[in-house]
């Protein structure tokens, strides 16, 4: 008899405490709908439905947060939350397709079964920015948490939370903008002021602007006072360049949020990967102020 | 609490009546080094080692440990669906881990039992065991515990503390754990007064020292930018060997594998020396060279982590990077030089 | 095991190999069905990991023909 | 490589080289029965085999 | 000994003033009894780090991979062999290099000598032939020939097959060593038998890839073991990725190889993988008698093809 069996074969003390909720489960999802965002067919959105119910209820999420998509014998990838937590029913996803996993979920199909872990990380900080302007600066197919975001800000129930609300969202071409249907029907409220660019257009019908977002943020974006925000996310060099504009328009540094991103495992801050300095971009963020990131090691 | 007095010719009689409730771990010579593994019926530990060649954390964090099990055959209701693995979680006693090893299960404790997340994995384990230290009466030349926030009888982590006195041991209970399980053994009770003067005697035998007076104070990011990094980590390899034989590294990386159409989802040990250990996607890795590689775990055991927790280093002084090292990169020298630099840059703003 | 067939990976020259495969096909010579032809653009494109991949995911051999 | 795996302990008819012309569709039917044959007489393949993770 | 630390410093130090190099790679004193360190010296009143005794086993060519600068290097037998492969693999220019080159006597195996010993090592110093070892259970002597590295015990190549500086005339190379009788014995066993020979010889294997990383030959880029698409080779502790991984390891490095030693002196848990890497060697020396970088001139086996190459395991 193995020493394992005889341990099993006596009474035992119960040593273990209560059982904890295990955090590498994801949710079981279904693809409930995929949207190809962009021209090049390597932006899709994948609109997911829990298969229990009760799920949703857990899921609980702010715009800004993120999720790790689970693909069963593939793996995970962290990706953030394109929905918003005032649309009910469904959470939704765009997916750059770039390594193992994404490069797996672009070729599935609707009802294919997956699962969703989250919500991760912190948000933007909403509560902050009550009663504030507030400045939205993306790039590319980082736009996701900031649709979240914008359709967050602009429900009724929230509007009156914020008082002016600008965007500036920039992509290499107009084929390249995400959520094309809601961006123009954001150009035509006056309760949100949008500022669409594109790097450049042979289109003779763009009627936006053309020029790279830093530049079209310091021509078009609203001065920076103690009362206004700015929040920046997209490509690394978007974020190098746009920085001294806002400096420039009057943003402070604590006034300054940015997500950032990290290559990460686990998501909840165990795996150790992701830390910058002492935080971990996983768990402490990925939303940190540009204050906060000045102080911490430029290793993302 | 309970202390116990164990003659050595009852040990391993001793030991039968601990393994009718618990499954035992101990030290077992392999070659010429000692490692932690599953004692078979009747087999006793080997007591007689300084240190083990890894340290015990794989008896609560094993290199390779599948977390969750999943279908994917189409034909199975629960398809693409993962389950948490079953495991056994049933009660185990580890005789002989060092105080050092103890205390560095406690210091990764706090990363992986947060007031957000629970690791069950991790942590389940960690319940399940009970921790019997064994005291060092004879550290090596490279163990520097007494200045590393630990030392040759500290009782942090453990649950019993167990000191050899030639024909006997001495067993003090320091948990509640501790006391159910020497309450098993019904050996009979004695004093305390032995180990206080065994514990003085092999403090003073630890020569070996690191400097980590000013690090709490000193700017993170002088210490990031400052020159000393090439030079320490010039030598490095870039293998694996400091993180892995480290007991407070707990870095792991999750893999999926797929066996026809059944999958596990296990994780790994991982280093932050390897290269891909960062990488994004994009093929972008913010830490792309072997200084930053090497700057990083130099500062997330000596800086981050005094930062993060301010509950000492993240170190126990068990040497075994020290004696393991292929090149000879030493903490202690680099605490040394970190700590030199720590005194001239203090931070302006203190915990900023 | 009397039901046992072998795998047999074959990583066939596009050139060569494969085309005698191919030749054996249309001349309707019989072989046995053992054989899992992978085609590679030719016999330097043939690394030890694609034997070894070969051999991890079950193959009872490997055959390299140029 | 063969003799590298035939050394950790891989039977040496696991692994064959051979050298066939696009036009010798006779030496390639009469290859693939010897090699057939050879694997039919050592058996299944039991090693470098990944079945499932002997992992805890 | 001490006259080579000497001769080493005096040179690196000329280097250094006439700056016909930006920086020296030599060992400096490690912080352990038999552990020196790989250390860089670039100002010549710094020269006085630089040591050399018989510890020194590390394969500095490995530090040399892709570097841009004038380096002036130490260098024993087997590191001037990789630093010839090297060359040969466009890994560094022949015009950046000055070669320090050291006759080497072989390096202690410290494994070896803490097998024999009672307790922990606490110094170890060397006079003449002859090593003393001051340990927790008292003073022993050890003849240098006795505790030798295997790989030195069998080595015939002790001095640079490539320099420009000396620091001692070239010593006697051995001639009657059997450098494949390990190799021959795993040979002589059955498909049986090797197959559980490496099982037991790799079990202790922890992944930490110590053997790659100090091997001056393993410089990709991305190792096999890294890629992900596909992924060649499960990162757990499963015994058959363990062994994949060391299979492909060494296969990278047939005709290559130099047997310097670095993989198994830089292993944490003392698995002589070299094993692998020898039978290679050996083969490549029967098959195409080859040895790998003996010199700049020729060519490695595996990349010219030659009428007479050995072609019956071919159908």
């Amino acid at each position: 008899m193995s020493a394992a069996q005889a341990a099993s074969s006596v009474v035992k003390t119960p040593l273990r405490e209560e059982p904890v909720e295990n955090p590498y489960l994801p949710y079981p999802v279904r693809i409930d709908d995929i949207t190809v965002e962009s021209e090049d067919r390597n932006l899709k959105t994948f609109k997911f439905v829990f298969l229990n119910p009760d799920d949703e209820r857990k899921f609980a999420y702010n715009a800004g947060q993120f999720a790790e998509l689970s693909i069963a014998g593939v793996g995970e990838i962290p990706i953030g939350i394109a929905s918003s937590p005032v649309e009910k029913g469904f959470i939704k996803f765009t997916i750059n397709k770039a390594g193992v996993v994404t490069t797996h979920l672009h070729n599935m199909k609707v009802g294919d079964i997956m699962g969703v872990r989250g919500p991760l990380g912190n948000w933007y900080p909403w509560e902050m920015l009550e009663g504030k302007n507030v400045l939205i600066v993306g790039g590319g197919f980082a736009f996701t948490t900031l649709r979240s975001s914008i359709i967050y800000m602009l429900d009724p129930a929230n509007r009156k939370k914020f008082k002016n609300i600008s965007v500036v969202y920039g992509a290499r071409s107009p084929g390249m903008l995400l959520y094309k249907d809601e961006l123009i029907a954001w150009e035509k409220r006056d309760d949100i002021h949008m500022n669409i660019t594109v790097d450049s257009t042979n289109d003779p019908g763009w009627k936006y602007n053309v020029g790279f977002v830093p530049p079209i943020t310091e021509q078009k974006a609203p001065q920076g006072d103690a009362d206004s925000y700015a929040i920046v996310c997209g490509p690394p060099i978007m974020i190098k360049f746009t920085q001294p504009v806002l400096e420039k328009l009057g943003y402070d540094h604590d006034h300054i949020i940015l997500s950032l991103e990290n290559r990460m495992k686990c998501g909840i801050g165990m795996c150790g990967r992701c830390g910058i300095g002492r935080e971990l971009v996983c768990k402490d963020g990925p939303v940190f102020t540009l204050a906060q990131v000045n102080r911490t090691p430029k290793e993302y | 609490m309970k202390v116990i007095k164990i003659d050595k010719s009852q040990w391993s009689q001793t030991l039968e009546k601990i393994r009718g409730a618990y499954r035992l771990f101990g030290p077992v010579k392999e070659k010429t080094f000692h490692n932690f593994t599953e004692l078979s019926d009747g087999q006793s530990p080997d007591l007689a080692f300084q240190n083990t060649r890894l340290s015990p954390k794989s008896l609560v964090f094993p290199q390779s440990e599948v977390m969750l099990n999943y279908s994917l055959d189409e034909a199975d209701a629960d398809h693409h669906v993962p389950k948490e693995a079953p495991k056994d979680y049933s009660p185990r006693a580890v005789i002989g881990i060092r105080p050092c090893d103890a205390k560095a299960l406690a210091l990764v404790k706090m990363n992986f039992d947060t007031d957000q997340y629970k690791d069950p994995y991790w942590l389940n384990l960690y319940n399940a065991t009970t921790f019997v230290g064994l005291a060092c009466d004879a550290p090596c030349g490279t163990c520097f515990c007494t200045t590393a926030g630990c030392g040759p009888f500290s009782e942090e982590g453990l649950d019993v503390l167990l000191v050899d006195q030639n024909d006997h041991y001495v067993a003090k209970a320091l948990t509640d754990k501790g006391t159910q399980l020497l309450q098993k053994t019904g050996s009979k009770e004695t004093t305390a007064a032995a180990i206080e003067t065994a514990k003085i005697a092999a403090e003073a035998k630890i020569t070996a020292k690191i400097e980590t007076d000013n690090l709490r104070g000193a700017d993170m990011m002088a210490l990031y930018k400052a020159g000393l990094w090439e030079d320490i980590s010039f030598a490095c390899l870039n293998c694996g060997t400091c993180t892995f034989s480290c007991p407070t590294c707990w870095c792991f990386d999750i893999q999926d594998e797929v066996y026809r159409k059944k999958g596990v989802r296990m994780r790994n040990w991982d280093s932050c020396m390897f290269p891909i250990f960062s990488v994004h996607t994009t093929g972008h890795n913010p830490r792309d060279s072997k200084l930053s590689r090497v700057r990083q775990r130099f500062m997330h055991k000596l800086k981050y982590f005094v930062d993060k927790y301010d509950k000492g280093i993240m170190c126990v002084g068990c040497g075994r990077c020290v004696r393991q090292c292929p090149v000879n990169i030493d903490i202690r020298k680099v605490s040394a030089l970190m700590n030199q630099l720590g005194s001239e840059a203090r931070c302006a703003v203190k915990g900023s | 095991m009397s039901d046992w067939e072998p795998k047999i990976v074959s990583f066939l020259c596009n050139w060569c190999s494969y085309g005698a495969a191919d030749l054996a096909g249309v001349s309707r010579m019989e072989y046995p069905p053992n054989v899992r032809v992978v085609r590679i653009p030719c016999t330097g494109r043939m690394s030890p990991k694609f034997a070894l991949a070969a051999l991890r995911e079950g193959a009872d051999a490997v055959w390299v023909s140029g | 490589m063969k003799n590298l795996l035939v050394t950790m302990g891989i039977d040496p008819d696991r692994l064959h080289f051979s050298w066939i012309s696009s036009a010798e569709s006779t030496k390639f039917v009469k290859v693939v029965n010897e090699i057939t044959a050879k694997v039919k007489a050592i058996g299944p393949n039991q090693r470098f085999v990944k079945k499932e993770a002997k992992v805890a | 000994m001490s006259t080579y630390t000497d001769k080493i410093r005096e040179i690196a130090q000329r280097l250094l003033k006439e700056c016909r190099v930006e920086m020296v790679i030599g060992f400096r004193q490690g912080s352990m009894p038999m552990m020196n360190e790989p250390c860089f010296v670039r100002k010549p009143e710094e020269v006085d780090r630089l040591v050399w005794d018989s510890n020194c086993g590390i394969n500095l060519a490995n530090y040399l991979t892709n570097r841009k600068e004038k380096i002036g290097i130490v260098a024993k037998g087997c590191d001037s062999r990789n630093i010839v492969t090297h060359i040969l693999e466009n890994k560094v220019k022949r015009e950046q290099l000055v070669i320090i080159g050291v006759p080497c006597q072989g390096m202690i195996d410290k494994r070896k000598i803490a097998a024999s010993i009672q307790g922990e090592i606490l110094a170890v110093s060397e006079t003449g032939g002859q090593i003393k070892v001051k340990s927790a259970g008292g003073e022993k002597s050890f003849n240098k020939n006795e505790v030798l590295q295997q790989n030195c015990s069998v080595c015939v190549h002790r001095n640079p097959v490539i320099h420009d500086e000396m620091v001692a005339a070239p010593v006697a190379e051995q001639t009657d060593v059997d450098q494949y009788a390990d190799v021959n014995a795993i040979e002589a066993m059955s498909t049986e038998e090797r197959w559980e020979f490496f099982e037991k010889l790799l079990a202790p294997c922890i992944r930490c890839y110590a053997c790659r990383n100090a091997c001056p030959l393993c410089y990709c880029p991305t190792c096999f073991v890294d890629e992900s698409k596909p992924q060649w080779v499960g990162k757990s502790q499963d015994p058959m990725d363990v062994r994949t991984f060391h299979f492909l390891r060494a296969f990278h490095c047939a005709g290559r190889c130099t047997d310097c030693g670095a993989c198994e002196r830089a292993c944490p848990v003392g698995i002589n993988m070299r094993l692998l890497t020898k039978k290679l060697n050996k083969d490549c020396l029967e098959l195409y008698g080859w040895q790998a970088g003996l010199n700049l001139d020729s060519r490695p086996a595996l990349d010219v093809y030659k009428a007479n190459d050995p072609e019956d395991f071919i159908h």
